[in-house]
């Protein structure tokens, strides 16, 4: 029975490595100079200190939540308007300022690893903490408007969120594997919740219960892939692991491998590549908007930070591996992301796919496995925070009471009823299409300079071409912003008969005998869109950062320096 | 020296100022402005010629450099002049003729209300010609070339609202690029090989035998060149044109599809000279397509009833023996028949436009008639133009197609045959078009009751809105005895007195190179263009000139004969009117033909089913492929979990599958 | 170099943004009647620096001149580069001629802010590319050019205009990512060869370029054709253009045709030629195969168009199809004549697509069908239309004869029988320019059907002037107006002086393009260029008249040595 | 009689693979729910059995983890259950498809 020789031939491979002392084990040196603290420092007791300013705005936030919860508790049912919102806020603020701190201090400069080995503490995680404070920050404002107008304001869904956001930044920061799926579960279940907020929403329950069950399936196999890759290398710690595997060939790769695998599908699942994305488009759709801005910013991020830390970091032994694996995923994320969203219909669904595709970008940037690969990718995350969450606010502003606007139509001459808001989409909107002087286009650019840089050449044309494919929904988009708001489209009819390739999903949809119908999408509500103040200030900053980091190269700058030293 | 500027500068001012001043320049004042501004350019000429004339004949030939045109690299062109017999003499013709005819087009033009665009473009013309003919390179004389063809097109289309004159206008501009791309392909050639367009460079080492060009490159250069010139002077297989041309106005036809403009390949083979010399190949193409073209153009000028297109037929033809000639290595013959030509085509042109005027712009002869009697003037001079076309002695005709055969007969006999036929033919034709118009019964006065409702043959575009306007109002003498049925009358003295020079030029020109008497005052002119390394010399011996020249008279005179006992009475003989040559031997309308049909039916499949379906089909297929991929995917997205979580768990597989493959290697 | 105290390459780059941002804050009430005014008087500005760039100018040199360089993203090396040869001099001049022309010539309606401000972001995108000395730089500058064109397409274009704007811009963005891959693997490739460092300076590259192994440059090339193909475009790349050209609104079809263009053929020599010479000599045939393929093909299919403006813009495709062929021959005069080709085509097509918007104004219909018999109505615009026409067709002594015949003649030397099949153009150039002609302008005057017609005219039309043809069909047609006429007026002046002294057009170019071809000849021993620079030719000139000053001048300032002065025989023949 | 602890890894693989199958073919939510805890509880199997090849005793350590979190997973997952087939009477999961596409 080839599972119980696997399982044999493991365990005498295993052997060797357990039998090394303790001490000596727990205190190699991982590749790249870490110095392991924690456990070292007191080699014979089981004293471990915990330096706190390196889970500081992870503390904040957790702390926060709960603070948050006791507040709500003492205070009237109905406490001022925008008093939750602007805790919270006030609350991501602090992490952010823990986190700008952090990103000063010597020792996430230096990079080492915390508290027994559990946490990281270097300026990858600090700058995702950061964009998660940020993150936290943006949302919540966004929120306000959203729940307010929808009769859910309360106190859960900040707690929810900022309970999120701990588990993020606990991926982020995950020095192990089983911290990674700690994070990964207090991020999720959050979520879940989150998803299913909108009580009377049926769309909202079904996209809470879709990503509850297809979640946890995907952490389970996480979870396998966790326990498999434990039992190969005998750790679950991403600088143990590594080191284990620089010193050790393990006898029995093939665990090792099914353990990558899963680990892969486990964290692909999070990230939204194909094929683990099916989740994505329901459930951006069902969830509030602005929870959707939120869980596309952040559990996109922490995902890849996981994928980061476990690939690039404890796996970089095994890149040959896994990097056709990226490969795959990376080719079919980029391509049916931005196939599937040109067929789309729902703006909040369009731009579920379209997150998709820029997933592809971003794995990318994984796959090229290089220093400058992990921070382009860090740095095409860091920008999409931004333009995601915008996007969705606007979204949440034009669909009106009860999401009750999510089509295209809805969208139609956006510019007329309100030009600002317009033109914010439209910078949105091409900073995802990639176009220059948005932050966008330089994320792209970093990427597939990291790519072409490993000689990657066809894997850089498809992005791009996938990119051009994306442009086409984008513009769509955002031509529609500018037309008139009752404006009809004209009938089509061309010599070549290729006329509605290019409006496909805007056209009229030919009918069989040849005919082509004159419905077309319905008009939107007339009348100015009224912006809430803290949705505008969120839309604001966001196109903001867009463009600056379009034009500048702090951001780009900011964000090699994250990654400098691994 | 400096006068030579002012030959280009007149008519360029003239242009210039019939451009911008617009309809600003009326009526006559117009005409008057061009007339003064050709006289003076042709006063210019004279000056430079008779300087030239003081200088020894080796040191006849001064260039003069104007400025930088195209400054690349190794290439490197001026606009400059050259002056030289050659040049000048055309010069000399070119605004000598040019002159008469626009003061001609005073009388003639009155009251057209285009009437300033009109002498813009003659003035435009005359100043596009004699910069081909004295440019210092060929680029710069293309840009002659193409000039007087832009003027020729203008003039043709003059009366633009008619459909069948913009036709034409095209048709001359479209044929004439066929023929630039020969020329143009010569030019590259020339460049390749000797780096330069300037006659100077080009030419002058070859004329005075410093060097040698190798047999093909000089075929290749002088074919190309040929095939410009063929389609410029309307010649075999280009020649369509021409006819259809004639739908300017007459003054037009006289002065560009008569006079100068056609010339212009003659000019451009003479020039080439030195280059053709290296290529016995060329000479016989060129000596070829002359003989042929005399000879076809002369069948069918037999049959046409429009007085115009005799006319121009004929012209081909005689431009024929030009080519005839020179491919004969004669090129003072061809030059000499030319000038000849020059003058007895132009006095033809006229006269014939006086006729069409004094019928308010009847073209069809067989609605004329007995026009002797009411046109004191044009009669004689048409006649006298009549006589020197059909080579009938003394008249200019006579003489230079004399030396033509004479050069004819030395290159091939059957070059010769065809040439005496087409002489035969040519005396036939124009007896019959003297007989038609001048003699006969006053039919002009019956046919204007039917006027244009009559079924013409051909293209004789008669009377149309645009032309009986202008011709109407341009008579205010016969316009008040009705529209168009008043007595025929003669023309204004503007357009007379043209008539009488061009009519002493035609009888007394020959003297200018008469074969006798030291009197070949052309060929002495030419004589160091063509010095023995580029015309290798021959004679041929009284004795056989005289036999020749007999001969050729003797089928003269027969046509002559024919054609005025033939056509004494009759007015439709439809056994000498064969329907293959009142077609043209079908040539033209076939290729007509073979062009808005299946090369117009491929050119629109290109367009709208290569093109649109399959070019464009593959851009939009893939934005469709792409399109229909998303939509296809989208049922895999089918809501249910367990299709998803199925889904995870097919990738996991596949991923599974993978690692274990590659643990297993 | 030449480094004045103002740095004027930037001023010129950004002085059109800033007409943007001023033409967009310009508050909604007050647009009316300051849109334009302030609009032209930066497009008028504007001018006023190229002209004073173009006059300041040195003749004769051939390196990048006013060079302004500050480092912008350092650690890829990417710097804010601007400089100008003799080679985007011209493009630069033509940009902010055609510019104002396009913005202030023909009628358009609808919001004035927004059309000027994306006018001039567009212009200022143009500005950026010719200039730029920075790959990156002229990266992003060629791609946002999209965003303004995609927007004027769409906002103020014809029925279909959505359609063939998106169509726009897809496949041009899908033809960058060749490029933008191609430009980033030149950039890594390098790297080694520049200490490591990787750089995007197009002079820096250019230098170490030869370093890379052949097959990468062939490759890297291949990425550049691709894209700049189908922004030149080249057939089979072409299908966009007849949808956009003739979609786009009167000053979208001017700019489009007489700008964009250009920066995909300036791409293809700036990129192409100067950085990977190798691969630019090894695809070289393959580029004239196309260019040759473009310029039947493109003719024969023009030939039977039904409207005027398709014909228009199909017509460009053979136009820029010479540009290529030029560019692809290697020598001197293809070169210099691929580049007065380029600007040539501006002033032109320019002009055409004016006037053909001045014909829609007149009839509300460009049907040839419904068209003809215009210039008795309209003596003026009949005039200015055959000036264009014959200028496209290759007239001599217009502008287009002489890039013409630079390229065709230039072509022959290497390549002769691409350039005689090139030659055909000029036959079927004259028959589909004259037979369009002859259409709108000969014949007698058709009259548009009263009725039914309307509804049609609002579909076909050019943008947003539907409303104010309905009624031109009733009234009497009335020539080219003043303003209309001191609009063209430039365009005219630049076609008629180009074509009778290019020189002083070519005297700034050859240098440049001499340059380069010298640095090819270096790079790239399979390019076969021909001497560029020797002199092998005699000139009859006076001693006083010294016309040889330029080539000699290049040839010494590229050999380093003394070339022979033309010492033809006086006198000529005989 | 000792059992060869491969089996124990050989057990824990059937287990999640029961788990998995489960979860792609029933349509209870509850049932697909208790697959996901087998699924959890297999992968706790692996754990131990490891943690005792290693001679490690972190591997025990993480399954206290999964177990909390496994827990916290079910309350959530309940909850979200309840809320949405609070007003159905079936409960499966092939009612809920509206978002597709």
């Amino acid at each position: 029975m080839s599972i119980a020789l696997l399982a044999s031939n493991l365990v005498a491979a295993g052997t060797p490595a357990s039998t090394t002392t303790t001490v000596a084990k727990n205190c190699t040196v991982a590749p790249g100079g870490t110095k392991v603290v924690g456990l070292c420092t007191s080699a014979n007791s089981l004293h471990i200190s915990v330096a706190y300013r390196s889970i500081a705005p992870m503390l904040i936030l957790a702390i926060g939540a709960l603070v948050l919860l006791a507040v709500s508790a003492v205070l009237p049912k109905r406490p001022r308007v925008g008093l939750y919102p602007a805790l919270t806020s006030a609350i991501g603020g602090l992490a952010l300022l823990a986190a700008v701190l952090q990103w000063f201090d010597g020792a996430a400069k230096a990079g080492t690893v915390e508290i027994g080995g559990q946490i990281f503490y270097d300026r990858f995680s600090v700058l995702l903490l950061i964009l998660i404070s940020i993150a936290v920050i943006l949302s919540s404002l966004a929120s306000d408007g959203y729940l307010r107008r929808e009769g859910l304001d309360g106190v859960e869904a900040y707690v929810l969120m900022l309970m999120s956001a701990t588990g993020a930044m606990l991926m982020a920061e995950a020095g192990g594997l089983i911290m990674l799926f700690l994070g990964l579960e207090i991020m999720s279940i959050s979520l879940y919740v989150m998803a299913a907020f909108h009580r009377r929403r049926t769309q909202s329950g079904e996209a809470g219960l879709k990503y509850f069950i297809l979640g946890s399936f995907s952490s389970a196999l996480f979870l396998y892939g966790v326990a498999l890759v434990y039992g190969a290398t005998g750790s679950t710690q991403f600088t143990q692991i590594a080191s284990y595997l620089a010193g050790n060939v393990p006898a029995n790769t093939g665990v090792l491998l099914a353990g990558m695998a899963l680990l892969i599908v486990g964290l692909g699942f999070k990230v939204a590549a194909v094929p683990f994305h099916f989740w994505t488009p329901d459930v951006y759709q069902g969830s509030p908007t602005p929870f959707t801005g939120f869980m596309a910013a952040v559990a996109k991020a922490a995902g890849f930070a996981g994928l980061l830390r476990v690939l690039t970091q404890a796996l970089g032994t095994q890149q040959a591996d896994w990097k056709p694996i990226v490969w795959l995923l990376a080719v079919l994320t980029l391509g049916v992301g931005a196939v599937m969203a040109i067929a789309q219909k729902d703006l909040k669904r369009m731009l579920a796919y379209s997150s998709i595709s820029q997933a592809g970008y971003v794995l990318l940037g994984v796959q090229a496995a290089t220093t400058q690969g992990s921070s382009a990718a860090l740095f095409y995350l860091f920008t999409y925070t931004f333009i995601v969450i915008g996007t969705f606010a606007v979204v949440d502003v034009v669909q009106g009471k009860g999401e009750a606007r999510t089509d295209l139509g809805a969208i139609r001459g956006l510019a007329r009823r309100n030009p600002l808001l317009g033109a914010a989409m439209l910078v949105l909107l091409l900073a995802q299409a990639g176009v220059p002087f948005t932050s966008g286009f330089l994320a792209k650019f970093y990427v597939i300079q990291a790519s072409v840089d490993q000689g990657q050449y066809y894997l850089a044309v498809i992005a791009m071409l996938a990119a051009a494919v994306a442009a086409f929904f984008y513009l769509r988009v955002g031509l529609l912003i500018y037309q008139a708001p009752d404006e009809a489209e004209a009938p089509v009819s061309t010599p070549g008969g290729g006329d509605g390739v290019f409006l496909a999903g805007l056209e009229p949809v030919p009918s069989l005998d040849g005919n082509v119908a004159t419905a077309v999408l319905q008009a939107p509500p007339s009348g100015r869109i009224r912006v809430p103040g803290a949705t505008a200030l969120v839309i604001g900053v966001s196109v903001l950062f867009t463009i600056a980091a379009g034009v500048s190269s702090f951001a780009i700058d900011f964000a090699k320096a994250a990654y400098s030293l691994l | 020296m400096n006068a030579a500027y002012l030959i280009v500068a007149l008519p360029l001012a003239g242009a210039l100022i019939l451009l911008f001043g617009g309809r600003r320049i009326t009526d006559p004042v117009s005409g008057w402005l061009a007339t003064a501004m050709a006289a003076g350019s042709f006063v210019a000429t004279v000056v430079v010629w008779a300087t030239l004339l003081g200088r020894p004949s080796s040191s006849r030939s001064v260039d003069k450099t104007i400025f930088t045109w195209m400054p690349v690299g190794t290439l490197h062109v001026s606009f400059g002049l050259t002056l030289d017999p050659l040049s000048i003499l055309w010069s000399l013709f070119v605004t000598g003729v040019g002159t008469l005819i626009t003061m001609y087009s005073i009388g003639y033009m009155r009251g057209d209300p285009s009437f300033s665009r009109f002498f813009f473009y003659l003035n435009a013309f005359i100043f596009s010609m004699v910069i081909l003919v004295l440019a210092d390179n060929y680029l710069f004389s293309f840009l002659g070339w193409e000039g007087v063809g832009f003027c020729s097109y203008g003039l043709v289309g003059f009366w633009f609202d008619r459909d069948s004159a913009a036709v034409a206008a095209k048709k001359a501009f479209v044929t004439n690029r066929v023929g630039d791309f020969g020329f143009m392909v010569a030019l590259y050639l020339m460049f390749a090989h000797f780096g330069s367009f300037n006659y100077s460079v080009v030419l002058a080492p070859l004329a005075a035998g410093h060097a040698t060009i190798a047999t093909s490159t000089a075929t290749f250069i002088a074919v190309m060149l040929v095939l410009g010139a063929v389609a410029k002077s309307a010649q075999i297989p280009l020649y369509m044109w021409l006819p259809d041309a004639m739908e300017g106005p007459t003054p037009v036809s006289a002065l560009i599809h008569a006079a100068t403009m056609v010339t212009a390949g003659v000019y451009l083979i003479a020039r080439t000279a030195p280059i053709i010399h290296f290529s016995p190949d060329a000479q016989w193409i060129i000596a070829s397509i002359g003989a042929g073209t005399c000879f076809l153009a002369a069948t069918i000028a037999c049959v046409q009833d429009d007085i115009k297109r005799v006319l121009a037929y004929s012209t081909i033809s005689q431009i024929g023996y030009m080519f005839l000639a020179e491919g004969s290595g004669d090129y003072q013959a061809g030059i000499y028949h030319t000038v000849m030509h020059a003058f007895f085509k132009a006095l033809l042109f006229l006269a014939a436009g006086a006729v069409i005027h004094a019928l308010h712009d009847e073209q069809n002869m067989k609605r004329m008639g007995n026009l002797r009697k009411y046109l004191p003037i044009t009669f004689p001079a048409f006649i006298v133009g009549f006589l020197a076309l059909a080579a009938i002695p003394p008249f200019d005709g006579f003489w230079s197609k004399d030396e033509v055969l004479a050069a004819a007969w030395h290159k091939s006999p059957v070059l010769w045959a065809f040439g005496v036929a087409a002489a035969g033919l040519t005396a036939y034709y124009m007896s019959r078009q003297v007989r038609l118009v001048f003699w006969g019964k006053s039919r002009w006065e019956t046919a204007a009751a039917d006027h244009g409702a009559a079924g013409d043959t051909g293209h004789s575009a008669a009377g149309d809105t645009g032309h009986s306007v202008a011709g109407d109002t341009g008579h205010g003498s016969v316009g008040e005895s009705g529209h168009g049925s008043g007595a025929p009358h003669e023309a204004p003295w503007t357009m007379t007195v043209p008539l009488v020079i061009l009519a002493v030029a035609s009888t007394f020109g020959w003297l200018l190179n008469a074969d006798f008497g030291g009197l070949d005052f052309i060929n002495k002119w030419l004589a160091p263009i063509f010095p023995s390394t580029v015309a290798t010399p021959f004679t041929v011996s009284t004795d056989t000139k005289w036999v020749l020249g007999i001969v050729a008279t003797a089928f003269s005179l027969t046509g002559l004969a024919l054609g005025m006992g033939l056509w004494r009475k009759a007015v439709s003989r439809p056994a000498l009117e064969p329907a293959f040559l009142a077609h043209a031997w079908y040539i033209d309308e076939g290729i007509a033909a073979a062009v808005s049909g299946p090369l117009a039916r491929m050119a629109t499949r290109f367009s709208f089913v290569v093109d649109a379906t399959w070019v464009d089909g593959l851009v939009n297929g893939v934005a469709r492929s792409a399109a229909g991929a998303g939509r296809q995917l989208r049922r895999v997205q089918t809501g249910y979990v367990r299709n998803y979580a199925l889904a995870i768990g097919i990738g996991t597989v596949i991923v599974l599958f993978y690692v274990s493959v590659r643990a297993g290697s | 170099m030449t480094t004045t105290g103002i740095p004027l390459l930037n001023i010129i780059v950004f002085l059109p943004l800033a007409g943007a941002i001023v033409s967009m804050l310009i508050p909604a009430s007050a647009s009316k009647v300051w849109s334009r005014p302030v609009g032209l008087a930066f497009a008028l500005a504007e001018l006023g620096f190229v002209a004073y760039l173009v006059a300041d100018f040195p003749g004769g040199k051939a390196g990048f001149e006013f060079v302004s360089s500050h480092s912008w993203i350092g650690q890829f090396g990417i710097s804010w580069a601007l400089g100008v040869d003799g080679i985007s001099l011209f493009l630069v001049a033509m940009t902010s001629l055609l510019f104002p022309v396009a913005m202030f010539g023909p009628a358009w309606k609808g919001n004035a802010r927004s059309f000027l401000g994306w006018m001039f972001l567009l212009e200022a995108a143009c500005m950026g590319t010719f200039l730029s000395l920075d790959l990156f730089v002229f990266f992003i500058m060629f791609e946002i050019t999209l965003v303004p064109g995609y927007f004027i397409v769409a906002g103020w274009g014809g029925a279909r205009r959505n359609y063939a704007a998106m169509k726009f811009f897809i496949y041009t963005f899908a033809g960058s990512a060749f490029l933008f891959v191609a430009i980033i693997a030149l950039v890594v490739l390098d790297a080694p060869h520049n200490g490591g460092h990787e750089t995007f300076s197009l002079i820096t590259l250019a230098k170490i370029s030869s370093s890379l192994p052949h097959a990468d440059q062939v490759l890297i090339f291949c990425g550049f054709a691709v894209a700049f193909a189908v922004k030149i475009p080249l057939v089979p790349f072409h299908t966009w253009l007849p949808d956009t050209y003739t979609e786009a609104p009167t000053s979208g079809s001017m700019i489009l045709a007489g700008i964009l263009f250009k920066l995909g053929a300036y791409g293809l020599l700036r990129l192409g030629l100067y950085l990977v010479p190798r691969g630019a000599a090894d695809m070289g045939p393959l580029l004239l195969t196309l260019a040759a393929v473009g310029i039947v093909y493109g003719s024969v299919v023009t030939v039977m168009q039904k409207d005027l403006k398709r014909l228009v813009a199909y017509a460009s495709i053979v136009d820029v199809a010479f540009i290529v062929l030029g560019f692809f021959a290697f020598s001197s005069q293809g070169v210099t004549g691929g580049v007065l080709e380029m600007v040539n085509h501006g002033l032109t097509t320019g002009a055409m697509f004016f006037l053909v918007g001045i014909v829609w104004e007149k009839k509300g219909t460009l049907r040839f069908s419904e068209l003809g018999g215009l210039q008795k109505a309209t003596p003026i615009l009949a005039s200015i239309f055959l000036v264009v026409v014959l200028a496209a067709v290759g007239l001599p002594g217009l502008n287009g004869f002489v890039g013409e015949f630079l390229v065709l003649v230039g072509t022959f030397v290497t390549h002769r029988w691409w350039a005689v099949v090139a030659t055909s153009a000029v036959v079927t150039g004259a028959i589909y320019m004259l037979w369009a002609y002859q259409r709108v302008f000969h014949g007698p005057m058709v009259e548009p059907e009263p009725s039914g017609d309307e509804a049609e005219s609002e579909l076909t039309g050019v943008g947003g002037v539907a409303v104010a043809t309905r009624t031109k069909a009733a009234t009497k047609v009335t020539d080219m107006s003043w303003a209309q006429i001191a609009a063209v007026a430039p365009l005219l002046a630049g076609i008629v002086f180009l074509g009778v002294y290019p020189r002083l057009f070519l005297d700034r170019v050859t240098p440049s393009v001499n340059y380069l071809l010298a640095h090819v000849e270096q790079e790239a021993p399979n390019a076969h260029v021909p001497a560029v620079t020797t002199q092998h030719v005699t000139f009859n000139v006076p001693a006083d008249q010294n016309v040889l000053v330029s080539p000699a001048k290049t040839a010494s300032a590229l050999r380093g040595d003394a070339s022979p002065a033309g010492s033809g025989a006086k006198g000529g023949v005989g | 009689m000792s059992v060869p602890s491969a089996w124990y890894l050989v057990l824990a693989a059937v287990l999640f693979g029961m788990g998995a199958t489960g979860l792609l073919i029933r349509r209870n939510v509850l049932i697909m729910f208790m697959c996901i805890e087998l699924m959890l509880n297999a992968v706790n199997l692996t754990f131990v059995t490891f943690a005792r090849l290693l001679n490690d005793i972190g591997g025990q350590v993480d399954v206290l983890f999964v177990l909390v979190v496994a827990a916290a997973e079910v309350v959530v997952g309940l909850a979200i259950i309840v809320a949405l087939f609070r007003r159905r009477a079936a409960a499966t999961a092939d009612d809920i498809h509206i978002l597709k596409g």
